[in-house]
């Protein structure tokens, strides 16, 4: 487009009264900034924060909630268990075949698919970011060899390794993340270094460097915030992914037996009814898992149009 | 090309290799006695002599690496505990069933991907399009194995259209493969496991098709393609989406890498006789030689298949075909 | 003004190696390589710019670096104000750093994105561990005052985006100036740029070396541009200067056919004038394959035997004027 | 019906955007006739490749002719159905885009690209069309054996004459050419306008020459208007225009381009940059920074006027016209109205 090319409708802005400045954090506070308004521009986006909100304060305040316990059975008041009740103003979500309430089941399972989430995307985006840079940058050997190490770890399925690396290693939160964050890091690492390819060979990087600034300064601080929309792109996929990883590991036995989580309330389900769970055993985990999910998949759709300015609406 | 086909194959080569060898550490770490992973306790203590010598568990490390090799190329993974048969013998009977599964969902999802996604990005911004998002986006957000479960409830035990699970009727034999595959209670028990699949994994490539369209109708060879006077159609096709068609390529890898995983949760679900359920069940019942064939075949499939989009890649990209300078 | 050398190249090379793949360096082959630069001398003096004209791929842009110490020569020496340059390393080099600077082709591109007007200019001496920050402050109001960005307060919060492209130019030219530089390589700054401002960018790079005695470096294919702001001009063909003289003597009577050819090349903005065209056959060889004796010699309307033979050097012409042909045009 | 070749006539171009909608091309006209060059000069953003996609409307989808008629000889193509103008894509008005570089598509080659032209407008076999394409590859000097090569074994010259060796193709009556020489080294660039300007008088073809460069209009034109901001400021004969300007815009910019030949003189630099289209100043786009300019230029937009056979201007103060010529070529002319920014 002609008139996208050159700045000039922009200037306006020159005229704004401006400010104090801001410390050297600046190129980052700005690109986040910008990461979250761009977002919340987007309508989907928008509701995808605002879920994501939802969970984030539920996995904190859960146990103030929650009016049993996880584990907790339920017995009548003549001393009956409250095996497989459908919902009632007692059991909004109904119980368990062990009497346990489902609804202090979910919300107190939030907490760990939040955790898991959290941390290991947390932990996806910084390695495969930090892979991904450094690769871009130096390119040559360490790059080749980087990018060998990637292919492979494009090689091994995920969810089989997740399940043999805990059947060996034990079951387990620490574990789970660990198995998400060895396999995920990958395709971080190939976008954020395809980036960095192109960024390095920008005018403005050789600037610095005629300066004389060193490598480190070069990638950290005035590449890396150019990347920053990528990160976050993945960042958001990476909790849909870990949140999709934790459910199934959980679903397939190998979570933490003593944390209860969404994935655990339906191995329960499956374990002892098989396909002919209640439905209100089965639903309400199952629709948190995929709203989480979603919520993240929604926020990292709207991240696209950063990371991709053809995408979005003119 | 043959350059470019050559160094992929060598690279395919190489990774197939660490991760065998990968396979054989993680393996190696499992607690206790090493000796676990390839020996049933509940083996006669004699049989239990000769498999040592046979691994030679009792010797170095490197030694039992060379022989773990050594074994594979005889395509001799062990005993599984349970089966009380060889581990070749028993992913034998069941490759077939998962890649069949595997397969058809896979080719589904690319057909109705490139297909619907042209589709969108031509009607980008209708309720067709954003319709089509919200869909996708929230199969792929529904964990594989809850809206199996559902699926399963719904047509199989509610309604009573479709078989409950397993991919025969009980009692069925089959006397030969054809008679496996291509019969109507294959078909039956078939349809449930494979739409739960393509559901799931139809996001991907549908959305991938549509952005890398919509970024392609931008491109300036689209706009001159317009400028000599070809029909819409001819545009969209011969131009737009076979150039778009390009990245989707790239994510059949990841698809199948991602795909594999799901494999698992939808076999447990659907008891489908498959790699996925049996290495399930073989972890769970701590059956090693099982669980490490398994999963060696199905890293096998992955590497194969990240192989074979590369190829398809090339053959369709003739910046690569032909070098670039 | 003062004759002091700023920037001397002597026979400077640079050949860089062609990657090859793995199979064939097992096999042995000969390794290659692109001789970006291939021999090249020339001075720059104080308050002076010098031109460096040639078709895309002949080694302008490999040369600029090699000026500015990013990257290393493969031979030849490189002496900034008397100090061999060439082989500095570490420190050296970083303290080196300080007195070149570069403005580039592209000013959409050349600014970072994610970066104030301000950030953007006092970054260099954040590299150079300028520490007050009030000192900072008046260096930069000081660069953007000279890069005629007035009053400079008001272009400190900006976004690169936000200001036209003239004024992003100025931005560069002011982080070029901030660490007040001896010497500076301008890499076709206002090829991107719209005509009626180009004059503006050009008089000010012009009025910035005489005012504060710098030593320029100007690489551009346009000779009409290289004219107006240029002393000197050298024109570099596959990695060679192949002439090299004061700017007006070149573009009124060029002795190297390449040269005619190049002059008469370039169209000219009035409806009555018809130029002389000098056509040249075929298009530039790859700097891989650089051919036998002069190099210009297979395109060459003028080609004798002893061209296909020989390389010539340098020769002088007029007192000032070297050419590097057997047979310089009149 | 009028006879001539193409009319424009009160075009107005307008993209809808986010902030609303800019007016790329605001309210021009110009003519021309069979076989002529007309150069459409001006800077970036100017609008003269949205007045030249409207030709064969290809605008983007979030751009549209909002009023106005573009006659192609003496038919209005603006209210064209899609077939009918396919019909006249490339066989009449063939063009040559911004950037031809990337104009080919990656994954076909060259020649099939060619032969896929010819073929959406001519019924002939493949067999014919390919020789037409080895016609056309010696005509622009390419290597025939080459037609069967993929666009990026090519050099960036060639993709060029690969484009032109594809307009062509069908012998269109007009050539649209969008900055044609930009990305080329001026051998090449010296070559390709050569060999362009040689075909089209061979062959009678008009051209529109889109570029920011005058020196190549001109070389090639013998008609030529001059934008700015979505209007035509100057328009006529190159001869007239060049010789005897008659707005200080195109005078700004004769004044601002340097010369290869003659006395070198000093440049010019129009301070200030164009207006912003979403708001476009009320009367004339350029009298921020004309320094010429009365209050009147900022109240009332100028109306075309003849001022000599085929040479029209839009200037309110055109009385002054000496004495702008007379200031114009002095640097500190443009430097003074530096207009205070409004706040």
């Amino acid at each position: 487009m002609v008139h996208l090319k050159c700045g000039y409708w922009k200037r306006d802005s020159l005229n704004k009264p401006r400010t104090g400045r801001m410390a050297h954090a600046q190129p980052y506070f700005k690109a986040i900034w910008d990461q979250i308004g761009i977002v919340w521009e987007d309508t989907l986006g928008r509701i995808g924060m605002i879920l994501l909100f939802f969970f984030i304060l539920l996995a904190l305040f859960g146990p103030f909630i929650a009016p049993y316990g996880a584990y907790e059975k339920c017995w009548t008041p003549d001393g009956k268990l409250e095996r497989m009740q459908s919902p009632s103003w007692r059991h909004p979500m109904g119980t368990t075949y062990y009497g346990r309430d489902v609804l202090s089941q979910v919300i107190l399972g939030t907490r760990q698919v939040v955790i898991v989430g959290f941390v290991s995307a947390l932990m996806v985006v910084v390695v495969g970011t930090n892979i991904g840079l450094v690769c871009g940058y130096y390119k040559g050997n360490v790059d080749n060899l980087l990018m060998r190490l990637t292919d492979i770890v494009y090689g091994i399925p995920f969810l089989p390794f997740a399940i043999v690396l805990i059947s060996i290693i034990g079951k387990g939160v620490s574990s789970i993340i660990i198995a998400i964050v060895l396999i995920l890091w990958r395709s971080t690492s190939r976008v954020i270094r395809s980036q960095v390819l192109s960024l390095r060979e920008r005018p403005f990087v050789l600037a610095v460097k005629v300066s004389g600034a060193s490598d480190f300064r070069v990638i950290y601080k005035h590449i890396a915030p150019n990347i920053l929309p990528m990160a976050f792109l993945y960042a958001s996929f990476a909790i849909a992914w870990a949140v999709a990883a934790e459910a199934s590991i959980s679903f397939l036995g190998l979570g933490d037996p003593n944390t209860i989580s969404w994935g655990q309330i339906l191995f329960y389900a499956f374990l002892t009814q098989g396909v002919t769970s209640p439905y209100w055993w089965i639903i309400p985990p199952g629709v948190c898992i995929m709203l989480l999910v979603m919520s993240a998949f929604f926020i990292g759709r709207a991240y696209e149009k950063v990371a991709n300015p053809q995408l979005r609406e003119r | 090309m043959r350059k470019f086909l050559i160094t992929r194959i060598l690279y395919m080569v190489l990774t197939l290799f660490v991760f065998i060898t990968l396979c054989f550490f993680l393996f190696r770490m499992l607690p206790g006695d090493p000796t676990a992973l390839v020996i049933s306790p509940s083996l006669m203590p004699e049989s239990q002599e000769v498999l040592r010598a046979q691994f030679g568990l009792d010797k170095p490390l490197h030694i039992q690496y060379y022989l773990y090799f050594k074994n594979l190329m005889k395509r001799d993974m062990g005993i599984s505990f349970i089966y009380r048969a060889p581990v070749t013998k028993i992913i034998k009977g069941k490759i077939l069933n998962t890649l069949i599964l595997m397969g058809l969902g896979m080719t589904l999802c690319m057909i109705i991907g490139v297909l619907g996604g042209t589709v969108m990005a031509w009607r980008r911004g209708s309720k067709l399009d954003s319709g089509s998002i919200i869909f996708s986006l929230a199969f792929r957000s529904t964990p594989i194995f809850w809206s199996g479960m559902l699926i399963l409830l719904l047509f199989g035990y509610k309604l009573d259209w479709f078989p409950v699970g397993r991919m025969h009727t009980p009692g069925y034999g089959a006397f030969n493969i054809w008679d496996q595959y291509f019969n109507i209670d294959f078909l039956k028990h078939l349809i449930l496991p494979l739409s739960t699949l393509t559901l799931y994994y139809l996001a991907g490539p549908l959305l991938v098709m549509r952005n890398s369209m919509l970024e392609v109708l931008h491109a300036d060879f689209v706009e001159l393609a317009i400028a000599k006077g070809l029909h819409p159609l001819k545009v969209m096709y011969h131009h737009a989406a076979r150039n778009a068609l390009l990245p989707v390529i790239t994510l059949t890898s990841l698809m199948v890498s991602y795909s594999v995983g799901g494999q698992v949760l939808l076999e447990t679900i659907f008891s489908w006789p498959g790699m996925g359920k049996e290495i399930v069940d073989a972890v769970n019942s701590n059956d090693y030689p099982m669980a490490q064939g398994a999963f060696l075949f199905l890293g096998a499939t992955v590497i194969s298949m990240n192989f074979l989009a590369d190829v398809l890649y090339c053959y369709l990209d003739p910046r690569i075909k032909y070098g670039e300078e | 003004m003062s004759n002091h050398i700023v920037l001397e190249m002597r026979n400077v090379k640079k050949y860089f190696p062609v990657r090859m793949g793995l199979l064939k360096s097992l096999v042995g082959a000969q390794a290659q390589y692109i001789k970006a630069v291939d021999g090249i001398s020339f001075t720059i003096q104080e308050g002076k710019v010098m031109g460096l004209a040639g078709e895309s791929g002949c080694g302008k842009t490999s040369t600029a670096m090699l000026t500015l110490r990013m990257i290393p020569p493969t031979e030849g020496e490189i002496y900034y104000r008397g100090k061999r340059i060439s082989d500095y390393e570490g420190s050296r080099l970083q303290e080196f750093r300080r007195s070149a600077q570069m403005v580039f082709q592209d000013p959409y591109e050349s600014l970072n994105p994610r970066y104030t007007v301000f950030d953007t200019v006092a970054e260099p001496l954040l590299i150079h561990k300028f520490r007050d920050r009030h000192e900072r402050e008046a260096r930069v109001t000081r660069a953007l005052e000279q890069a005629e960005l007035r009053p400079p307060q008001r272009f400190f919060e900006v976004f690169p985006h936000e200001l036209s492209g003239g004024q992003r130019q100025r931005v560069a030219v002011a982080r070029a100036l901030v660490l007040e530089p001896r010497f500076l390589v301008a890499d076709e700054p206002v090829s991107m740029l719209d005509i009626s401002i180009r004059a503006g960018i050009l008089n000010l790079l012009k009025r910035l070396t005489v005012d504060m005695g710098l030593a320029g470096l100007y690489i551009s294919h346009d000779l009409s541009l290289i004219r107006h702001i240029c002393d000197t001009t050298a024109i570099m063909y596959l990695g060679k200067i192949v002439e090299i003289g004061p700017t007006e003597s070149i573009i009124i009577s060029p002795r190297h056919p390449y040269s005619c050819a190049l002059l008469a090349a370039v169209p000219v903005p009035d409806p009555e004038y018809t130029r002389n065209r000098l056509e040249v056959k075929g298009e530039i060889p790859s700097s891989l394959d650089i051919p036998e004796g002069c190099r210009f010699h297979p395109r060459c309307p003028f080609a004798q035997r002893i061209c296909r033979e020989n390389e010539p050097s340098l020769m002088e012409v007029t007192s000032d004027q070297q050419v590097a042909c057997y047979f310089p045009r009149e | 019906m009028s006879s001539e070749f193409l009319r424009i006539e009160d075009l107005v171009i307008q993209y809808k955007t986010r902030e609303g909608f800019i007016r790329a091309v605001d309210d021009i006209s110009f003519s021309m006739e069979e076989g002529e060059n007309l150069g459409l000069v001006g800077e970036s953003g100017c609008g003269k490749t949205t007045a030249a996609k409207a030709v064969m409307k290809i605008l983007p989808a979030n751009g549209e002719i909002a009023c106005g008629r573009i006659l192609f000889r003496g038919r209005d193509i603006v209210p064209m159905g899609p077939k009918e103008m396919r019909h006249l894509r490339w066989r009449k008005i063939a063009m040559i885009p911004q950037s031809a570089m990337n104009s080919l598509d990656p994954v076909h080659r060259v020649g099939d690209q060619i032969v896929e032209a010819i073929k959406a407008h001519r019924t002939i076999s493949t067999k014919q069309a390919k020789m037409r394409v080895q016609e056309l590859f010696d005509i622009v000097g390419l290597d025939t054996n080459r037609i069967n090569d993929y666009p990026h074994q090519f050099s960036g010259g060639m993709k060029q004459r690969v484009i032109i060796a594809m307009a062509l193709a069908l012998d269109p009556s007009l050539i649209i050419a969008d900055e044609l020489t930009t990305a080329l080294d001026v051998l090449v660039q010296d070559r390709i306008l050569m060999q362009l300007n040689e075909l089209q008088h061979k062959l009678n073809m008009a051209m529109i020459v889109i570029t920011h460069d005058i020196s190549v209009v001109a070389e090639t034109c013998s008609r030529v208007a001059i934008m700015y901001a979505g209007k035509i400021l100057e328009y006529g004969d190159l001869t007239k225009v060049f010789k005897n300007p008659c707005n200080p815009y195109t005078l700004g910019l004769l004044s601002a381009f340097p010369s290869i030949v003659g006395k070198k003189r000093e440049l010019i630099s129009i301070s200030g940059f164009p207006p912003n289209l979403l708001h476009p100043p009320m009367g004339c786009r350029f009298w921020e920074r004309c320094p010429f300019s009365t209050e009147r230029c900022a109240q009332e937009s100028p109306p075309m006027v003849k001022v000599a056979q085929d040479h029209f201007t839009a200037c309110l103060e055109i009385h002054r016209i000496e004495e702008m010529r007379s200031l114009a070529t002095r640097p500190e002319t443009w430097r003074t109205r530096l207009k205070p920014l409004k706040g």
